[in-house]
This record gives structure tokens, C-alpha cells and sequence, in this order.
């Protein structure tokens, strides 16, 4: 176990240096650098070109690429050129409420998704079925920008039961430990800034899990189809066991396997969706940043960004092969 | 059996939410009196930083603004420089020789004192700054008022316009200037100029940028102890919840601040801004959608318009692709003819907006009533491209995406309506649309691959150089003329320390410039606030130089 | 099965087994165009997309108005800047938009837009995919040690793209190169290559095992002959259903760049996801502006979407029973 | 009364837009507490639909059962599910052909036991382990306290099949029901694991109704043996009586396909020619008709009759095998 888990994470150092030297070469194709974009409508030609030549962007790629291996490998992703602030001290600051988001996001879609889906299976091919399918995929088919704006109008601007933006109301004196707004509440005991965290999860949580539903559903209905045939789902019938034990122990423990990879395969497009749901709830997460630091060619916080992805995807999907050996005592870590 | 238990727990989270709304809400009641009232205000974009001299932008300035104070400051709701914390000013007969009264009994927020020697620590400050404090990017504003330093450390950096501050006593300081120039004393109401507390910036280290030009780190007095003698107090910045919360210095020498908590709430999405305002959670915001205005106001929120202190012109290059055209004053000329503005006004601006003329707003020093106007008319565009003997005109057109500007609520409306008319007159235009920062500005500030697009301006402080200097004063890649008599002109206006005669001068430089026609200015659009009913008190600024000190909160 | 190959199990998966041999290819097909018949999800996504082409080809020539004309502006009626968009009458069933132009036509020819997008777009992901995904799966099935390296090589590359969110993928396309209505298509349809490529593949290489490729090596058939007249055409079938249910989040995905400002910029051909994204400004004032192409996009998502869940149950074998 | 009365049971299965299977047409048979009884049949014959019918473990949608089992006085397919799952385990128990998919892969071998012992005894915790340990250890598994934390992928075949006994006899049972308990396994443990079964029974006095499409199997067990072709019972007799004198053709090709090790030496097997498609509808003949080496025309000129002989032994054929045949 312990050597199946550094021999992933040895591999992923070779991914990780040719996936930085993809981007670097990449981003810095980008028309227009990060000089227009900190000097806007004042910017004049001698201004940009002292700033290239300050932050070395005059000088030939690989230099540039050099120093910044150099510095990436003494552990230092650099500073944001839009804020001035350690990259990682951003991230440190930003992933958090993306992650909290993800999480809730995923607790919603898998909390209606896993049920929807067994009941879509066991009722195959009746009203109940298509309906369940077609409601999950009606929520993947509606941009989730729009969605956002609707669910806010209705459940926030009309009822009032929700906050639209931001992670926590900004009157709330709220102590930060983690940057984990949820958790630091709960850590220090402010109930209600954790009440209120939570609050503020709901909506773009919700708008954020319509992305997950659908695959959740449709894959947690063909696993159960799948299960539901099988042997053992028969031996159990047999046995006299109570629908809730056969359901739970025989044929949703099954069935989880799949679901368990494509919850693995879905972090990509959560994250795509959380760019899209960050900025419509004014949530400060890592996506709405990543796309305002696309906009202003921040190098650092681009290249620092994507190395984290894949450092993250890597993990999640080995969290996700490990959770394997979980559920499924067949597989043994090898 | 599952759709009670999902109604239970929203019912519990509704619970939650009215417990911790309830709580809140006590404690506001507590503390009794209606000057304990928080104010949040929707911003639409972070503030950078907190050290005045390293700020740019006007989300920076918002909150700046409330915390410190310059030498000099707008008046309320206008563009004049008035008294700040210079009582008053005067110059020598050269124009070089400043001498500032300063106002008494003024402390900063630790506690020290307001004198003649702090107002000189701090320009020394920045005329001395060394190494990254010379970076354009870190001192942006100074370097653009004040040119270079007292040791510059690039060759590209002009000489420095700031040649030497004395106090000789406590509420005096006197500042020497290299040269005349109209920008001073005006330029010190930006905040970038604003007084900070020596010991501070002692303490806090205020000079110690770290890292290097490509990775710059501001030091602890930027990112967390600004200290200044405005009416509000920093409290903290909640840069995980993008917020930034003030509270009133109650020993403010002036008027003290009528709520006890303001805080300042990033949300970028325009509708989220709406949204979070109808819903409460902030009480009021900047940039309003014009076509929210009427809606917003039948539904009883205060819109407040800020007086037109902006320009937006659609810029006609002479070097680019289509120069041999565009260089002909007659093609110029028979765009601007081509053109509805008033229709364009009319449909996408707010009530209070107008067609522009001059290239700087109304009621500036400058502004000239009787330069050539340009009517609407087809019918001429197409004979003034005939006398050209230009046909079949096709021109690049580029204009932005995804922004507003004050000047600008609607880039691609905007091109579409222009697109049509010079249509309409036998101009094509091939569309360059693009992303506003950095593609855009890029695109159409460098090189010579545009035609025509569009850009604006609004307004740092009460300058009419601030407007046409800025556009005109040399020669420039987005206009791409060379028109020596022009260039002159705008230094011998800028050098002139007689007020009348500089404003005389301007006059001439904006018929010079209508005539000469190196592009056409469409409008001037009052950019909105808006507060909800419970807040009043606040003046709109054309400068967005908006005084919370003086807001209530009922 | 190594622990590593799993995670690649849920594309591959699909590929594998409608890629699996039958004891008749044929039957197998009509006996899934059977099944396809009888679900009413099918039918329902099929009438959806009928209509929703019939309109992309013929509305065009049917609109009452020029889509691009401000004619609300040029008359005056429109004044958006101050929040006044005539709504429904007569003269325009849904009104003008923000800019003076007539609602229905635009609704009309974005319909044809909007298909267009998303056409070219998956065409794009599924041609790429498809000479990615084939090239590692017949040099994983023939081609020996180089081969299953080359595969090697081309998967990795391939789980990059697949681990980068996607819309920051389509995001920096765009800003690369430009915006126009072709790199649109250009970075929706980047934005499926990987899961084109890992489907095609895995069902090549299912396919690659099977009886009749052994058969035809076993006669000496030359390798990318078998590659190109076998293994091909039979893993089809379940990249088709991908690419029916790729139509759907192409237009999902254009709207999302539109709202982000990346959109088509040209306004002469009105696209749902750009009209859904103009009228964000216009929420409160004319929120139809928003509905009409919202109820668009998600009504044809949803059709592709339906067919090609329907087309992918009908062809899963071990759903069959 | 019979423990277990089968009556003109049928089963139709019925899909939408697909043609009807009748997968059992009239089964009846008994089975008397304490006995064993064969249910013989090639795959397809609707053996182990029957079973599955008895049990209620057929899928409700697209299924038409018909006709009584009548279980200790009580018609379990008119039963309600409920009721059906509290007898379930507790007084009819199941075991199927293939002992690794019919165990739960992702759950230890204790709690697939424990879990009959908590549903139908009551039992939980150490209790139940311990009985699980027990009952592991009387189906003849060694060190069963620590096989009850083990996977059933790490288990032999014979080990697993043990572990299904153990399931099934954990309530003692009145009625066990085994569905090919052998075919999926090696010879060699196919003997020990009938051994088990024939203990089992003996200890316990629990009838068995025994399902397989091996002759030999229910040789040297069964009390009575009742032979299933395409849905219907075309020979039933005591054991002793069918060694003795099989009447139906199918019945001594099925035999006849078994190696024997006492046969002649020199004599070849008989298989059955051709394969259980070849079915002819019994409302035209004897569905058995295209394969039968004893064929006449009046075998197709309708459905054939049960036929009781004097010892109980009734066969469903118009030109019966007597015993010269039988002896070739």
C-alpha cells in the first residue's frame, strides 16, 4: 500500500516538469503581456517595454523558463503580478472556498443522485425512470450561469431564505484558522459563522451539483442495473433479507464502484464548472481568480495553478483507487 | 418519506439562518444608537493594496479614500482642488515655489501628530525611493505626476518635476517643483499623494518591497497597518472573503463618520451586485447598469448619477492598414458625418448623458463650444468620401469585450450601432473584437494593426491635460499622427502659470484638435451609485471621490 | 486489472462493450435500433432535434425581419441604456432585443447558428480525438513494444487534457487564438479530444482481441489494413454516441465562453449562447431576452442529450436482459 | 399433507413487444418433510425457474406465475412479500450453481452468514459470530473464526460452496432447495459437497428438493425424482422404480449421456441428439419429438398425457421405452 502510494506519486514529478514546460511555452504565447494588462488605458510604449525588461520577459524563453524552475524547485511559486501576493499564499486562500464548494457541490449531487439513480434502475423503463434520467439530465443542459441567476432570483431575491454572494456574511466576526470557513467555525466553536458558512454553501452548491447529477445518476442506474442481475443479489433475496439490506449491503456497496471512479473523473469538470459558479456568486474561490489571472497574463499564478491541478487530480484519483480497495476487497493495492 | 425530510432540514437551515440573522441583528440593536450602524458596499473589484503610493486603481482609491487624506482634495461633487489637509496654498510669482498652510490639531489614527514634517517624510519618501519603489508598476501615479526619482535608476525615467520639501514649522510645508506645469497642485488630490503617518511607516516598514521586479511583495504596512488621518479606521481585509472592513476614527478632527462599521464587498458580476443589494446583503453599489436604473428606482432604491467627468471617442488611426484613407482629413471627416451620436446617446446611455464634442467633458477649464460639430448626415459622409475619391472603404474596427467603463456601458451595443451607420455611408468594417485587459489594450495601443476603435477616459482630477494631454500631447501608436504645431502647443499650455490664459489655450488646442479630427467623441455618460432607502448622506463625485463619513444608515 | 488502468475504466468502458463482438454485427444494430424505438426518451430527443434541424435549415429564409437591423433604434423605441425594450407585439412575436432587432428572427437564425457551432465544434473534438485515439489503439493492439509506447505516450498527453478543467482549457484556446466563431469551435471541440480519443481507443483495443482481427492476421493481412478496414468501422458505434452526446455540451460549453466574453463575436449571426450572454444585462428589464435562447440551449441539449443516453443504453450489451 | 405441494405451477414470461415464453407449463410435484427430491433437466427445461417461482425470486414485471406451491398449508405465490421474506431463509432455504457469484464479493464471509442469523434468529454481535463459526465449522470449514473475516475471492470453490450451505442451513430450514449445488465445481469436491448435503439432511430432517441436470447426482440420494422437459414433467417416479424402468426417451438419453464407470466395456455414450431450441410447442406434440430416437407419427398429432403406472411412476410419452430398449 505504502509503496503503491509513493511509486503514483513518484510518477507524477516526470507529468509534472513536461506539463510545466508545456504551459510555460504556451502562456507565454499569449498576445499582450502582463505589462498591458497592470498599466491599462495609461499604458505607453516606454512604460511596457520598462516593465518587460524589469521582469525579464525581454529575454529569450529559456532563460526565463530556467529562473522560474529554479525557483519553483526551492519551493517558491513566485509572487501574483496582479496582487502582489505569494502565489501560494493565494492558493492557501483560495482553495479553500473551492473546495468547500466542490464538497457540497458533490454531497448534493451524490445525496440525490445515488437514490435517484437506484430508484430510476429498479423502476426501469416506467415514467418514474425517464423522469429521473430527464431531470438529471435537464440540470446537466442548462448553462450553469443562468442557472445561478435563476435559483438566486427565486430561492434568495424572491424568498430570502439564502445569501447570493460571497462565503460569509462580512458583518460576522468570524475567526480563521483554516481558511476552511465551515471547519473554522467549528474549530473555534463560532456557531454562527459556521451556520452562516453553510448558508452561503447552499445555492452555489446546489447550482454547482447539476453538473455532477446527470453522470452520477445515469452510472449509478446502469451499476445497479448491472448488480441487480447478479448472483449474489439473488443469494441474498433468498436469504430473506430485508429490502434495506439488500439494497444497502448487497446491491448499492456494489454498485458504488463505478460511481466512485467517475466521481474521480469529475473534479476536472467541477472545477470548470466552479469558475463559471464562483463568478456568479461573488464566491472567492480558486476559479473565478484563475480566470481573472488568464485575463491579466499572471504568469506565476497560472503556471502555480496548473501544476496544482494535476497535482490534485493525480490525488484524487489515487484517493479514488485507494477508496477501490475500500469497497472492493478484491483489488490489492499493488 | 424523503421529501419531508428534505423540507425538515431547510427548515432547519432556515432556522439557522433567522438564529444567525437574529443575532446579528441584537447586536446592532445593543449598541443602541444610529450611529452604530455597519454600511457594506458591493465594490466591483478588490482593492490592491493599502499603501496609497502603490495604488492605481480606483477600487484602491474607494477605500484609500476613506482612511487618508492629501495635501489637497476635490471639492464635494465636483473636480476643484479645495482644502484637505492643506488649508490653503500659494506659489511664488515662477510657479516653482509652493507654500502649503496646514491644518491644525490633526493626528493620525496611532495617535501622532499631522505637521509640516510629515508631510515632507512622505515626499521624500517617494522622491527617494530606490530599486522595486522605481518599478512603473509599484508607482504608477507618481511617476506619471512626477516623472522620475532623485536617483533614477533606469535612463528611461524623465527628470523628477519634485525637487525639494522643507517644513519650517509644524503647519507649514513648502514643496519645490522643477518646472510650471498645470498638474500641480491638482494632481495632489489623488489619493496615490496621500499622507501617511511616519512612525508607520517606520514601523511597518513601508519601503521594504520584497522579492524581485518579476515578483514583487508588498511590505506589512501595505498589506495590513495603513495608517492616515481620514475619518475611517482599517480594521482588517478579508482577502478569503473579499472584504474590507473600516471602522469610524473617533478622533477624527472633522465631522465624525455616522456609521461605526463600513466594510467594502467585492462582487464582479453585475447582476450578483443587484441581486446581493435587493437581498440585502449590501446597501448599496458602484457601476449600476444603466438599463437597472429605471427598474432599481421603481423599486425604491436612491440611484445616485456622478456628474459626466469622461469622454469616449472612437479613435481613427492614420498608420493603420487603411491609412491611405484614414490620413485624408476629408475621410475623417466623413466618418464623424456618418455617425448617429444622438441616436447612440439616446439608446445606450442613461438619462443625464450627452453627445460629446470635445475630447474633455463639459464645464472643465477648456472646454470650447465653438469648435466644428460634425452633424449627423449620410448624405454628407458619402460626398466627403466621394471629394476624398475613396471607395469602397474597409476599415478595421476594433472595440472590447466584457467591460463596462464609466464612459462605455456597452462596447459591443455601441460598435454594433456604429458598425451600422458607417454601413449606411459605404464604410465596411471588419470586426476585432476583444477581451478589454490585456488583448484589447494592447491591440490598439501598440502597433499599427487597427483602423478604428474605441476608448475613453475618465478623469483623475481637475485637469483638462489630463484629458487631451493624455490623448495628444506627442505622438502616439493609437493615433498615429505626427502633428508637430499640436505637440507644441500642449507644452506651452502645460508651462503656462497664468490659470486664464492656460484655459484660453486649452480653448484653441480643442479647436485645433476637432478640426485636425484624429477621431470622433461620441459621449460623455454619468456613471451610477445606487444605496437602498435606508442610506443617505452621500454625494455622488465625478472623480468617484464618494465621502462615506457623511453617509447615515436608518 | 492494474490498479492505474482503472481509472480510464468509465470511457473505456463503453467503447469495450459495444465494441465487443456479437455473433452478427448486423442484428446486433437493428436489434438496438429495436429498442431505441420503443423508448420513449429516444423519441422524444429525436422529434426535439427533427424540429430543431428543420428550423436550423429552413427558418432562415422564413424570418419576418433581418436579424441584424437595429430597427428598434433607428425608430427610436428601443433605448436600452435607460432600460426600455418594447416587448411581445404584433409586428415582433417576441419583441425587439436590446439592441432594436427583432427577437424571433434572431431566435430563428440563431437556431441555425447555434447547430452549426456545435457541429463543427464536435466534428472538430471527434476528428482530432479520433486520429489520436486510433493511432494509440492500433499501435496498442499490433504494434509490439514501439507500439504500446507510442500508445503510452499519446495517452498521457491525453490524461493532461483530460485532468485540465475544461473551461480553462477552451478559455486560454480562445485567448490564443483570437476571438472569432472559429476558435470557438476550435476550443469547444479541443475540449472533447480526450474523451474521443480514450473511447475510440479502448474500443479498438477490445475490438483488437476479438476472433475475427486474429483471423485475419492469422491470413496475413497486412497491419493498418486491418486496422483501417476492421477495427475502425466496428468501434463506431459508440463514438457516434459520443458524439451525440458531445453535440449537446459543445452548445453548453459556447454558452459558458459567451458568458465569459469569449463568444462569437460576430453579431450578423446571432448564436443562443451569445444572445443568452448579451442579455444578462438586461435581466431585469426584459428577462425574455434571456429565456427565449435559455429555453433554446436547454431544450436542444437536453434532445442530444436524451437521444444519445437512448442510442448508449440500446447499445450496452450487458443492459440488454 | 405433503411439506411442499407443487400444482400445475406455470410460469409465462411475457415482455412487451417480444413473444411469450412459457418457461414452466403445469409443473406439479411434492415434497414431503424430511425427503429428497430430484428435479432433473437439461438447462432451458425450466428447473430452476420453477425453483425460483417456489422461492418468489422472479422478477415481478414481464412474469406470469400461475398455478399453487403450497408450502406447510400456505400458497406461496399468493403470498405478500413481506411474509414471503420472513419464510425466506428461515423455513425454505436456496442454494445456487455458482458459489463465487452468488457471494457478495465485497463482504466478508462472517457477515453474509451473521446476517441470516440476525434477520431470522435475532441474533447480533459475538452471538451471532460465534453461531456463524459454528455453522462454518458443520459444512466441514477449518479455522472458520478466521475465514469469517475473509473475502469469498479468497476462498476455494468447495470452500464457498460450503459457506452458501452454511447460509442456508443457518435456520434450519424445513425446505432446502439446491439449484445445481455441484455442476460449477471439481469432480472431486463435487462428492464431498453431496456428502454434506446428505448429512445435512439426515441430522437435520430438512426435505431437499434437489435441482440438476445430472442423473448420477440424484442416484444416491433421492427419494423420488421427477424429470423436466421444456417446462413440463414428462417422467416422475421413486428412484428405485426409474433406475429400475425408464419409460420417457428423454429420461434414458439422459441417463445414457452419463459415463458410467459399471457400464459394459466397449459400450459408447448416447447423447442426446441435437439441443433443447429444437423444441416443438407442446400444443402440437411432444415437445420432445425432434430429438427422440423413439419417434412415431402419433407423437406430434397432439399433446401428450401423464401416464401413471401401478408404482407410482407416471411418464408423458405415446410411445413409451419399455425395458427391452432400456436394456441395450
Amino acid at each position: 500500500m505504502f509503496r503503491f502510494i509513493v511509486r503514483r506519486l513518484l510518477q507524477l514529478i516526470p507529468t509534472l516538469f513536461g506539463l510545466s514546460l508545456l504551459l510555460f511555452v504556451w502562456l507565454h504565447r499569449l498576445p499582450g503581456g502582463p505589462e498591458t494588462a497592470i498599466l491599462g488605458e495609461r499604458s505607453t510604449p516606454e512604460l511596457r517595454a520598462r516593465i518587460r525588461e524589469e521582469m525579464g520577459l525581454d529575454q529569450p524563453i529559456w532563460v526565463q523558463y530556467g529562473r522560474f524552475m529554479k525557483r519553483v524547485l526551492s519551493g517558491d511559486l513566485g509572487t501574483s503580478i496582479g496582487t502582489k501576493r505569494p502565489v501560494t499564499t493565494e492558493f492557501l486562500e483560495r482553495f479553500p472556498g473551492t473546495v468547500e464548494l466542490t464538497i457540497t457541490a458533490l454531497i448534493i449531487a451524490v445525496g440525490i443522485g445515488i437514490p435517484l439513480g437506484y430508484i430510476a434502475a429498479r423502476r426501469r423503463g416506467t415514467w418514474i425512470d425517464q423522469l429521473s434520467v430527464g431531470g438529471a439530465l435537464l440540470g446537466i443542459c442548462i448553462p450553469v450561469f443562468f442557472l445561478g441567476y435563476i435559483v438566486k432570483e427565486v430561492l434568495a431575491v424572491n424568498f430570502g431564505w439564502f445569501p447570493t454572494t460571497g462565503r460569509q456574511d462580512v458583518t460576522i466576526d468570524a475567526t480563521r484558522v483554516t481558511g476552511f470557513f465551515v471547519l473554522d467555525g467549528l474549530l473555534t466553536r463560532e456557531w454562527d459563522a459556521a451556520a452562516d458558512a453553510i448558508m452561503h454553501l447552499i445555492l452555489p452548491g446546489i447550482v454547482l451539483a447539476s453538473i455532477p447529477l446527470a453522470s452520477i445518476v445515469r452510472i449509478t442506474r446502469a451499476s445497479v442495473l448491472e448488480v441487480v442481475q447478479e448472483d449474489y443479489v439473488r443469494t441474498a433475496e433468498a436469504k430473506g433479507l430485508t429490502e434495506q439490506t439488500v439494497r444497502s449491503r448487497h446491491i448499492l456497496r456494489n454498485a458504488m464502484l463505478p460511481v466512485a471512479t467517475t466521481i474521480g473523473l469529475l473534479t476536472g469538470s467541477l472545477l470548470s464548472g466552479a469558475v463559471l459558479t464562483e463568478t456568479v456568486f461573488a464566491f472567492s474561490g480558486i476559479g473565478a481568480f484563475i480566470v481573472e489571472a488568464i485575463d491579466r497574463r499572471d504568469y506565476p499564478v497560472l503556471m502555480g495553478f496548473i501544476m496544482i491541478v494535476a497535482v490534485i487530480y493525480v490525488l484524487v484519483n489515487l484517493l479514488v483507487d485507494l477508496s477501490y480497495s475500500l469497497i472492493d476487497p478484491r483489488v490489492r493495492v499493488r | 418519506m424523503r421529501a419531508p425530510r428534505l423540507r425538515a432540514a431547510f427548515a432547519v437551515a432556515a432556522v439557522a439562518s433567522l438564529v444567525v440573522a437574529g443575532c446579528a441583528e441584537s447586536d446592532r440593536d445593543d449598541s443602541g444608537s444610529g450611529s452604530d450602524k455597519t454600511l457594506v458596499f458591493g465594490a466591483a473589484g478588490d482593492a490592491k493594496v493599502l499603501d496609497p503610493t502603490f495604488a492605481s486603481d480606483g477600487e484602491t482609491f474607494r477605500v484609500l479614500r476613506q482612511m487618508y487624506e492629501g495635501l489637497v482634495r476635490s471639492e464635494e461633487g465636483g473636480t476643484k482642488p479645495v482644502a484637505g489637509l492643506a488649508e490653503s496654498w500659494s506659489s511664488d510669482a515662477a510657479g516653482l515655489v509652493w507654500t502649503f498652510k496646514l491644518r491644525k490639531g490633526v493626528k493620525f489614527h496611532d495617535g501622532t501628530d499631522f505637521n509640516g514634517e510629515a508631510v515632507c517624510v512622505n515626499f521624500n519618501r517617494w522622491y527617494n525611493a530606490k530599486g522595486l519603489m522605481q518599478s512603473p508598476d509599484v508607482t504608477a501615479y507618481w511617476q506619471d505626476i512626477f516623472g522620475g526619482f532623485a536617483k533614477n535608476e533606469s535612463d528611461k525615467l524623465p527628470e523628477s518635476l519634485f525637487k525639494s520639501c522643507s517644513a519650517p514649522d509644524a503647519g507649514t510645508a513648502v514643496i519645490t517643483i522643477s518646472r510650471v506645469t498645470s498638474k500641480f497642485p491638482a494632481a495632489l488630490m489623488l489619493p496615490a499623494f496621500s499622507i501617511s503617518s511616519p512612525e508607520a511607516l517606520k514601523k511597518y516598514n513601508a519601503d521594504g518591497l520584497g522579492g524581485t521586479a518579476d515578483s514583487v511583495t508588498y511590505p506589512e504596512y501595505a498589506t495590513g497597518h495603513p495608517v492616515g488621518t481620514g475619518p475611517f479606521k482599517f480594521v482588517k481585509w478579508d482577502t478569503a472573503n473579499k472584504s474590507v472592513e473600516l471602522e469610524r476614527n473617533d478622533a477624527y478632527y472633522g465631522e465624525k463618520a455616522k456609521v461605526k462599521k463600513l466594510i467594502f464587498k467585492t462582487i464582479s458580476d453585475v447582476n450578483a451586485r443587484k441581486q446581493a443589494l435587493k437581498n440585502g446583503e449590501i446597501q448599496g453599489y458602484d457601476l449600476v447598469d444603466p438599463a437597472d436604473i429605471p427598474g432599481l428606482k421603481s423599486d425604491g432604491f436612491n440611484i445616485l448619477p456622478r456628474p459626466a467627468f469622461n469622454v469616449l471617442y472612437l479613435a481613427i488611426n492614420q498608420s493603420g492598414p487603411g491609412k491611405a484613407a484614414t490620413s485624408n482629413v476629408k475621410v475623417r471627416q466623413a466618418i464623424a458625418h456618418a455617425i448617429n451620436r444622438e441616436a447612440i446617446v439616446k439608446a445606450k446611455y442613461p438619462d443625464g448623458s450627452s453627445v460629446a464634442i470635445n475630447f474633455q467633458p463639459p464645464g472643465l477649464e477648456g472646454y470650447n463650444d465653438g469648435v466644428t460639430k460634425y452633424e449627423y448626415s449620410t448624405e454628407k459622409a458619402k460626398q466627403l468620401l466621394a471629394e476624398a475619391g475613396v471607395t469602397n472603404l474597409k476599415l478595421k474596427f476594433h472595440y472590447p469585450t466584457e467591460v463596462t467603463r464609466p464612459y462605455m456601458p456597452a462596447p459591443k451595443d455601441i460598435y454594433e450601432l456604429i458598425a451600422a451607420d458607417l454601413t449606411k455611408a459605404g464604410i465596411t468594417t471588419e470586426a476585432v473584437p476583444l477581451k478589454w485587459n490585456p488583448d484589447y489594450l494592447n491591440a490598439v495601443q501598440t502597433g499599427a494593426d487597427h483602423d478604428l476603435h474605441l476608448l475613453g477616459w475618465t478623469g483623475d482630477y481637475g485637469d483638462a491635460y489630463n484629458f487631451i494631454g493624455t490623448f495628444f500631447d506627442r505622438q502616439k501608436d493609437e493615433w498615429g499622427f505626427n502633428n508637430p504645431t499640436l505637440f507644441e502647443a500642449f507644452k506651452k499650455a502645460d508651462s503656462e502659470p497664468d490659470a486664464t490664459k492656460r484655459t484660453a489655450q486649452y480653448k484653441e488646442i480643442n479647436k485645433q484638435v476637432m478640426d485636425f479630427l484624429p477621431g470622433v467623441p461620441i459621449a460623455h455618460g454619468p456613471p451610477s451609485l445606487v444605496f437602498n432607502k435606508s442610506v443617505s448622506g452621500i454625494k455622488a463625485s465625478p472623480l468617484t471621490d464618494e465621502r462615506f463619513v457623511t453617509a447615515e444608515v436608518k | 486489472m492494474t490498479l492505474t488502468g482503472r481509472k480510464k475504466e468509465k470511457i473505456d468502458r463503453l467503447g469495450e462493450l459495444a465494441g465487443a463482438p456479437e455473433e452478427s454485427g448486423q442484428s446486433l444494430l437493428r436489434e438496438a435500433f429495436k429498442r431505441l424505438r420503443r423508448n420513449p426518451a429516444a423519441i422524444a430527443g429525436a422529434i426535439i432535434l427533427g424540429l430543431f434541424v428543420l428550423i436550423a435549415l429552413f427558418g432562415p429564409f422564413l424570418v419576418p425581419h433581418d436579424p441584424v437591423e437595429p430597427i428598434g433604434v433607428d425608430n427610436g423605441e428601443v433605448r436600452s441604456g435607460q432600460g426600455i425594450i418594447p416587448g411581445i407585439s404584433g409586428e415582433h412575436w417576441l419583441g425587439y432585443d436590446h439592441q432594436g432587432r427583432d427577437e424571433f428572427s434572431r431566435m430563428i437564425v440563431g437556431a441555425r447558428q447555434t447547430l452549426w457551432v456545435g457541429v463543427v465544434a464536435t466534428f472538430f473534438g471527434l476528428a482530432v480525438g479520433s486520429l489520436v485515439g486510433g493511432l494509440a489503439g492500433a499501435s496498442y493492439g499490433l504494434g509490439g513494444k514501439w507500439g504500446r509506447r507510442l500508445d503510452g505516450f499519446l495517452m498521457r498527453t491525453v490524461d493532461i487534457l483530460l485532468a485540465m478543467p475544461s473551461l480553462l482549457l477552451a478559455v486560454s484556446i480562445v485567448a490564443i487564438l483570437g476571438r472569432s466563431l472559429l476558435s470557438v469551435m476550435i476550443a469547444v471541440g479541443m475540449v472533447s479530444v480526450p474523451v474521443f480519443a480514450r473511447l475510440l481507443r479502448g474500443s479498438m483495443i477490445a475490438q483488437s482481441s476479438s476472433d475475427y482481427v486474429l483471423a485475419a492476421t492469422a491470413l496475413g493481412v497486412k497491419r493498418n489494413k486491418i486496422a483501417l478496414s476492421h477495427l475502425l468501422p466496428n468501434s463506431l458505434a459508440p463514438v457516434l454516441v459520443q458524439a451525440t452526446l458531445t453535440l449537446a455540451t459543445a452548445i453548453i460549453e459556447a454558452a459558458g465562453l459567451s458568458f465569459l466574453g469569449l463568444g462569437n463575436p460576430d453579431s450578423a449571426a446571432p448564436e443562443w449562447g451569445v444572445m443568452l450572454a448579451d442579455a444578462q444585462g438586461f435581466l431585469d428589464v426584459r428577462p425574455g431576452l434571456a429565456i427565449y435562447p435559455a429555453v433554446g440551449i436547454i431544450i436542444t441539449a437536453l434532445g442530444f442529450t436524451l437521444l444519445g443516453e437512448a442510442m448508449r443504453e440500446a447499445l450496452d450489451p450487458k443492459l440488454r436482459k | 399433507m405433503a411439506l411442499l405441494e407443487v400444482k400445475d405451477l406455470s410460469v409465462v414470461f411475457a415482455r412487451k413487444g417480444e413473444r411469450e415464453v412459457r418457461a414452466v407449463d403445469g409443473v406439479s410435484f411434492d415434497v414431503d418433510a424430511g425427503e429428497v427430491v430430484g428435479l432433473v433437466g437439461e438447462s432451458g427445461c425450466g428447473k430452476s425457474v420453477t425453483s425460483l417461482a417456489i422461492m418468489g425470486l422472479l422478477p415481478k414485471r414481464g412474469v406470469r406465475v400461475s398455478g399453487q406451491a403450497t408450502f406447510d398449508g400456505m400458497n406461496l405465490l399468493q403470498t405478500d412479500e413481506r411474509t414471503l421474506r420472513d419464510i425466506r431463509g428461515r423455513d425454505v432455504a436456496m442454494i445456487f450453481q455458482d458459489p463465487l457469484s452468488s457471494l457478495n464479493p465485497v463482504v466478508p464471509i462472517g457477515l453474509q452468514v451473521t446476517e441470516v442469523l440476525t434477520r431470522h434468529r435475532g441474533m447480533k454481535g459475538e452471538a451471532a459470530k460465534k453461531e456463524a463459526a459454528h455453522l462454518l465449522e458443520r459444512v466441514g470449514i477449518p479455522d472458520p473464526t478466521r475465514r469469517l473475516k475473509e473475502y469469498p475471492h479468497q476462498l476455494s470453490g468447495g470452500m464457498r460452496q460450503r459457506a452458501l450451505i452454511a447460509m442456508a442451513v443457518a435456520c434450519a430450514p424445513r425446505l432446502l432447495i439446491a439449484d445445481e449445488p455441484t455442476t460449477a465445481l471439481d469432480v472431486t469436491i463435487q462428492a464431498q459437497i453431496l456428502e454434506l448435503l446428505k448429512d445435512l439432511v439426515r441430522d437435520s430432517g430438512t426435505a431437499l428438493l434437489m435441482i440438476t441436470h445430472d442423473l448420477g447426482v440424484v442416484a444416491g440420494m433421492c427419494k423420488s425424482i421427477n424429470v423436466l422437459y421444456a417446462g413440463r414433467r414428462v417422467e416422475s417416479a421413486p428412484r428405485r422404480v426409474l433406475f429400475a424402468q425408464r419409460h420417457h426417451p428423454y429420461t434414458v438419453g439422459l441417463l445414457g449421456s452419463i459415463p458410467r464407470l459399471d457400464a459394459p466395456k466397449g459400450e459408447k455414450l448416447r447423447p442426446i441428439t441435437g439441443s433443447v431450441r429444437d423444441v416443438l410447442p407442446w400444443a402440437e406434440g411432444c415437445a420432445f419429438a425432434p430429438r427422440c430416437f423413439n419417434r412415431v407419427d402419433r407423437c406430434v398429432d397432439g399433446p401428450p398425457e401423464l401416464v401413471w403406472t401401478a408404482a407410482q411412476h407416471g411418464y408423458r410419452c405415446v410411445n413409451p421405452v419399455m425395458e427391452a430398449e432400456t436394456a441395450k
